[in-house]
């Protein structure tokens, strides 16, 4: 039960082995159709800086796998050109872990909504942290349920007027970063769409880490989110690096989490290197490669085995 | 006793260590190459309440619980006031008279009490009673001390020298008392000179998968599927299986089917309420056409219900379950090692069709637990994963990859995430052949129909290669008897009962529900002359599904759901109303008070 | 046109507002007391893709959105190419020339070509050309200006008298324009002279639910059902209904469950994928004893499928709905105005038999449209609670009161927590009369069959109150069709079609599924020439329940599982080949491309 | 998203109305039947303290609703002479919710493990937290699964050997107090069996308490769990009474939360009053009495506008 603030690098964490293979442009990461999107969402921007980030991590497409769930920004994956899952609504993080501990060669990435990560995905959201599951999590909060055409999200503010709250939702909003801290995420951070440049190094920094990385990001729904918009964040989003923020300063993470108003702090809040990865510490995965590359079966020495123990 | 045939009722309170002897005379049986049936009566408690262990061992396979019993050993008074009754004349009742008094007994049963505090005055705790309780009765069976002396020093091993001598000085005090005092039954325990090996249906599951070489095994604790995750939780690590706890049935499925998309075989299992909150993710998995097995271990519902309790009540439920139409396979094994080797033969089935595999069992498989002959568990069983491609690097197609090829079987190739040159996305949402989503921008009712049709086309292929079902026992009977799933044994052991009784019937048990060989079963019915099913639900969930899929109508019905198994008896009582044209539908009253 | 029957389709994509028009074309037919039923195609996207919005209006109640359109109003150049070739004689298409250049158009096809830069040379955006056509098209169906002016005046109330009087001058403009150059429809539209009203299918649904008494409502947006959640969302406050959104729908069901059982009347709604996560719930109000109502609309499946697309491909899945057998009632409204009517009748059974009822919808009824005449939508409904004891602080029985008390009717009188002297606990594991459970200490197997016999024994009460199904049309007729829910008025549309071909046809409509009248269908269809079943899903769920429970096979099926509702044709063309025994199963091709 | 930090009191909190009836006793309380936990189990001395504290506060009976899940402390409601829900696994909050909100005059009291409540239990449990439910959240946190025969829970400790990690739990656990805190809770202890007069006096101010408040309490399992005795805590816990805490001190009230090692704090954590509960925020409950007492039905007058609009 104890989270001890060790601020020890673990050993081991080769984060980019050498590439081969040619080097690529963010063209080659184009999926198979345009996005869909309105125009002016938000989640251009995400998707611009996701591929960004993969080209100048010099990974190649087929070493990439996005899961996703349902909603707007479920449908990133489809416009990546990289492995993909467009999955349940809700259950992007659950199906990303089994293909993560699958193939811990890949680079699981999980993008979706507020709704589908913090409403109906919370149980597996608040686990998959504790368990420090080796995904970089981006979620595309724009405060809103996009796709079913505007209901309030659990991110949404207290008095928003929606499909669903026509006169004002009565219910406070969850704060992700906090929760995040609290439930045992090793990387968090807050990105927001109008600024690519710091998004895209968030993205790196969550790809690199080894372990769970939150990053939520402000990605304006223009068509349904009146109160949250482009303009709205544009005016008050100031940056942690500016702010002299130490994200290995557990109080001041919170704190600066906690900071609504005239100025929103985005960049990275916490990070913790002390905690290995499930993945790390599973020993099943310590020699052998990704379980899926293994041959399947048993030995005749270890059936014979099975079964004495039966006689 | 015509033929060799035992069976010892165990019974006492949760946390009186029923388990130990149990499992000591088990191992007495079949190292004497007998056979071996086990069924454990509990309650979902922890410490208290009642438990009651029937074993069952003969030369002959044991089918069954059976009818009757000829030893008891009541470990609280409870236990004999519960059972007594049930004991008939040559049978014996070893009771700690100390503790326990017996009523009245039906004439020639024998009431063989001993003293705990004269045979062992000087230990503590209540579990040797059960030692020298052990002791006596296989000095009753005639049984040797030996192979009793064995065992014991291999359990007590890790506890060390002082508590093996004790164990075995007190085990041997029960087995002089009982030379002394008792009259032993008319025969010596036979030893056949085989070595069988015995296991419960959740570990021949487990066994199952292991073998079909399962990689990913994930769960979350739900009785009576738990033993499943237990097995593999112990033998995870040395067979490189990797077992995981999630938080809850819906991160276990859809987990499990992110590990099966990457490449592995994955696996999982729960009872009816987990079950039920996987039923979305199963559609997606066939929607995905991502192939992926679940156990679903039935257990007396509806909602909680009585969790340590069996039923075959989610038929309905697994044929049901998820919206929409989608390819699936449902398969319930008929015995304990029918369950190690379904396994692999479904994995076979839903990587070739790469869709959703569902397991039926029940408390009464998963949990019982039965003899089985060592070279019945091959672990080397045919393996194939279907078509996967660009595996040997093989390199991409002339054209993009289609990942959802339209094709005559429903099948198209598979390409494995990691795979340099075969990206794709798969999709929960309908989509065209190269998994573009066809539910917005590019909606087409024309697609939409030929990709429904092209998954649900699956189930012509899957059909072609199962089993059909066959029929047992005589051609020109006058009953034909319709079970499914776990009620082989029982049903089988009816037969030989009707059969003495001069009724010939027939037996029809069905495994593979989805796809149903309906036109097999057709042609199996229209020879019977009267049809009963047997099924261990309320509504006939069988039945129903039988009309549905052949129109068959059954002439009788035999229904228990009170959450204990079916008797041999309750079948032929059953059988004996029906035909006499007492009743369509027979309920049997359990008889023993577990 | 014999008598007089109008269908205008609007085309174009998301985002280019044909809600406003469709919603203004439809308050002037009501206005006039004409019939109207509206079906929008449209898809899972919010900005761009394609929407067809088909609006159809008659003297005579319109059963179907009907085979063929007069008036096409594309407003895109993509929706001109998808429909273009749909027109036939004596039809007219309007559009802005500006930028949406016609195809080739049959014979016959008057095409309207308006210019929005000479009609409105200052006004910006594109929502004017929208305006125009609305103008242009009300002078082709010979309506005088005045309605149109009224409606907008509403429409722009908020915006104050410039948008008004600009919105106005365009409209003016097209009418005007309209009348100096097109060639106007041989008829006016007509003025019956009563008044209806036009709702969707979900706002029925929720003014059942309010008018039923319904205090607490919750969701978890899913499409095609959040339209009941707006209605309520919107209306809760006045009429004193809780509304709430939940985290997901496992809350939702457990969180009505919860309202439920303190005493208030508690409705959800989810579509398939929802309702999956909430079966194990369902079991649990059915053991609790708990009445509840949840509303499954139906997509086209399985998994994320088709969200914006209709099918009836969830039967087996509420059917089957969580582990075990249970009581539960299922119920599949036949049209707009039958939703509103159901949910009354079923909140009076849930609320009797103290079980879940389930109502099944679809895409098709609840975001369909239709008129209705207002005195149908009484509200002043016969409400009955069942039993409820102590309410009028009537004081504790004698003896301790028995929530579970073996009744033949399986009905046990409630009492709502809060009631002084009625303490209980109620359970989701097995439990006694008194609550107490019997899964743990106390369990017993005849007290396990007892309660199980005594819930599942509502269902023959149940059945006992429930309307059976009636034959309409002939009785000597040479073909019955049966369909069940939604299909009810285009199969009525279709039976009209085919005596025009010389087939008389009648028609069964299947309204209350779970318990069925069996003994009634099978008197029914005794009595039939010939059955054809009509279904929207691929695999025949009902048929395949039908004949489960009454053995019945149909001679003939027409299905449907592309994502889009039957046209009468389609039922027509399925009737006719199979009548001339060209196949047995017919599945339609649909010719709009949506 | 923002969660202001005032401690204000906010107005109109009456918490104990005048009670009529008979005085009762610890007696009265007691349900049909006996507990079947086993001997000794934790369970045992929350559901005394939690019938001294229903005694204390003066409550009838009827007055009050335990909801619980499964699980052997999920049984709790069987014991105690009050209205019960004993509903599924992992639901009794939501459930718990729905009950609440159609009778917000009942005090609802739910109870259960920590398997039920933080694992499969984990989404309901983080948004009832938010919308600051009118709960009073008992969870006997044994950290293990008991009546599943003992398999590892949410915080079941890392290295923990159960049946399902025979060799030590990888996983690592959540703290629940720090977890609540971040998601909203606005009141928030921990309590230990052993000491049952701090937990009565928690569970008091629980149920006072208008708003969700989680009381995590320390009720080991005697079968189970080996690692977290009875003893292990006996001669561990220390009252947050007695170290001076002040459960409006934000910082304070997390950074005691993750002490565990030769102290663990036991208490009340956190506590603010400023947030109003959710029925006290939902305008069809301003007026018109519990839900569940109101007429069914729609005048006249409001079916005609229903309908106007229609037209
Ligand atoms: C089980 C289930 N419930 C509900 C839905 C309907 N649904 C689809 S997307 C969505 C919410 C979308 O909101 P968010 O996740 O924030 O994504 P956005 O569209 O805002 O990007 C919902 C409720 C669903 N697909 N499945
Ligand atoms: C859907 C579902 N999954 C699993 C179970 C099995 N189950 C019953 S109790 C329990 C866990 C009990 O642990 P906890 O909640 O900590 O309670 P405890 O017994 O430790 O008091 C589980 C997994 C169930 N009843 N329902
Ligand atoms: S609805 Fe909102 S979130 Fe969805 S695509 Fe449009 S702008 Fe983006
Ligand atoms: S198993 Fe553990 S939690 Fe359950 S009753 Fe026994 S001691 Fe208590
Ligand atoms: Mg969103
Ligand atoms: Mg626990």
């Amino acid at each position: 039960m104890s989270l001890p603030m060790m601020k020890e690098e673990s050993k081991s964490r080769s984060v980019e082995a050498k590439r081969e293979g040619p080097k690529l442009t963010v063209k080659d990461f184009k999926g198979r159709v345009d996005p869909d999107w309105c125009p002016g969402c938000g989640d251009f921007g995400l998707l611009a800086a996701l591929k960004q980030a993969l080209v100048e991590l010099e990974l190649q497409p087929h070493e990439v796998l996005t899961v996703s769930g349902i909603g707007c920004s479920s449908n990133l994956p489809g416009y990546v050109n990289a492995y993909g899952m467009h999955t349940l609504h809700g259950r992007a993080v659950a199906v990303a872990t089994g293909a993560q501990l699958a193939n811990h060669k890949l680079k699981v990435i999980v993008t979706g909504g507020d709704g589908d990560g913090y409403g109906i995905g919370g149980n597996h959201f608040l686990h998959t942290m504790r368990r420090n599951v080796d995904l970089t999590y981006l979620v595309m909060d724009n405060q809103i349920y996009g796709l079913t055409t505007g209901q309030i999200s659990p991110t949404s503010i207290k008095g928003m007027k929606t499909k669903s709250t026509p006169f004002g939702s009565v219910e406070n909003p969850i704060n992700p970063i906090p929760l995040a801290i609290a439930a045992g995420a090793t990387y968090v951070a807050r990105g927001f769409t109008g600024q690519v440049k710091q998004l895209v190094e968030l993205i790196k920094g969550g790809i690199r880490h080894r372990g769970f990385s939150l990053i939520d990001v402000f990605s304006p729904c223009v068509t349904y989110n009146n109160d949250n918009s482009h303009e709205f964040f544009k005016a008050r989003v100031k940056k942690l690096e500016e702010m002299g923020h130490d994200p290995t300063n557990f109080h001041a993470a919170i704190d600066k989490a906690y900071l609504w108003g005239d100025a929103i702090p985005i960049g990275l809040f916490w990070k913790r290197t002390d905690l290995p990865s499930l993945d790390e510490l599973e020993p099943v995965l310590a020699e052998g490669g990704p379980l899926a590359h293994r041959p399947l079966g048993v030995s005749p020495e270890a059936a014979k085995a099975l079964i004495q123990v039966l006689m | 006793m015509a033929k060799f045939d035992l069976a010892i009722g165990i019974g006492g309170a949760a946390g009186q260590g029923i388990a130990t002897p149990g499992d000591i005379l088990a191992r007495i049986f079949v190292r004497r190459g007998l056979h071996l049936n086990a069924y454990n009566a509990y309650q979902s408690i922890i410490r208290g309440g009642h438990i009651f262990l029937t074993l069952r061992t003969s030369e002959q396979p044991v089918l069954s619980m059976g009818d009757k019993l000829d030893v008891l050993l009541p470990l609280n008074q409870d236990s004999m006031d519960r059972h007594l009754k049930l004991m008939s004349a040559g049978a014996a009742v070893l009771y700690n008279g100390d503790k326990i008094k017996p009523g009245t007994a039906a004439d020639g049963v024998q009431l063989c009490s001993f003293s705990v505090k004269e045979l062992a005055p000087n230990i503590k705790g209540d579990l040797v009673q059960n030692t020298i309780a052990l002791g006596a009765l296989l000095r009753l069976i005639g049984v040797e001390f030996k192979p009793l002396e064995e065992i014991l020093t291999i359990q007590f091993k890790r506890k060390g020298a002082a508590v093996i001598a004790e164990n075995l000085g007190v085990a041997r005090a029960g087995y002089d008392y009982a030379t002394a005092h008792f009259k032993p039954f008319p025969f010596s325990l036979p030893d056949t000179g085989k070595k069988f090996a015995f296991f419960e249906g959740n570990q021949a599951l487990a066994m199952g998968g292991a073998a079909a070489g399962v990689r990913f095994y994930c769960a979350y604790p739900m009785s009576p599927a738990t033993g499943v995750l237990h097995w593999m939780a112990r033998h995870g690590r040395e067979l490189g299986i990797m077992v995981r706890q999630v938080e809850d049935e819906i991160g276990v499925i859809n987990m499990a089917i992110g590990a099966a998309h990457a490449g592995c075989r994955a696996m999982c299992a729960t009872s009816g309420g987990g079950f039920a909150l996987m039923s979305e993710a199963l559609g997606s998995a066939a929607m995905m056409e991502i192939p992926v097995v679940c156990i679903d271990v039935q257990r007396a519902g509806p909602a909680t219900g009585v969790p340590t309790k069996t039923e075959q009540g989610d038929l309905w439920q697994v044929m049901g379950a998820g919206q929409g139409d989608y390819p699936r396979i449902i398969v319930a094994p008929t015995t304990i090692t029918d369950c190690f080797k379904t396994v692999p033969e479904l994995f076979n089935l839903v990587d070739k069709f790469q869709c959703p595999g569902i397991i039926l069992s029940d408390l009464l498989l998963s949990e019982g637990r039965s003899s089985v002959d060592p070279s019945e568990l091959d672990f080397n069983v045919p393996i194939d994963r279907g078509e996967i491609i660009g595996l040997n690097g093989d390199g991409p197609p002339a054209n993009a990859y289609q990942r959802y090829k339209l094709s005559e079987s429903g099948i198209s190739p598979r390409a494995l995430p990691g795979t340099p040159g075969y990206i794709h996305v798969v999709a929960t949402d309908e989509h065209d052949e190269d998994g573009v989503l066809i539910s917005d921008e590019f909606t087409n009712p024309h697609k939409r129909q030929a990709m429904h049709e092209k998954r649900m086309r699956k189930m012509e292929g899957i059909l072609s290669l199962l089993e059909p079902p066959k029929i047992f026992g005589p051609g020109n009977a006058q009953v034909t008897l319709l079970g499914w799933g776990s009620t082989q044994g029982v049903i089988r052991e009816a037969l030989e009962k009707l059969a003495e009784a001069g009724i010939v019937a027939n037996h029809l048990q069905i495994k593979w529900l989805v796809p149903l060989h309906s036109e097999a079963i057709q042609s199996i019915i229209s020879q019977s002359k009267k049809l009963i099913i047997v099924e261990n639900n309320y509504s006939g969930q069988f039945a129903r599904y039988l009309r549905s899929e052949t129109g068959i109508v059954a002439a009788g019905h035999v229904r228990k759901y009170d959450g204990e198994p079916f008797m041999p008896h309750h079948i032929v009582d059953g059988v004996k109303a029906i035909l006499a044209g007492a009743s369509q539908k027979y309920v049997p009253v359990h008889e023993v008070m577990v």
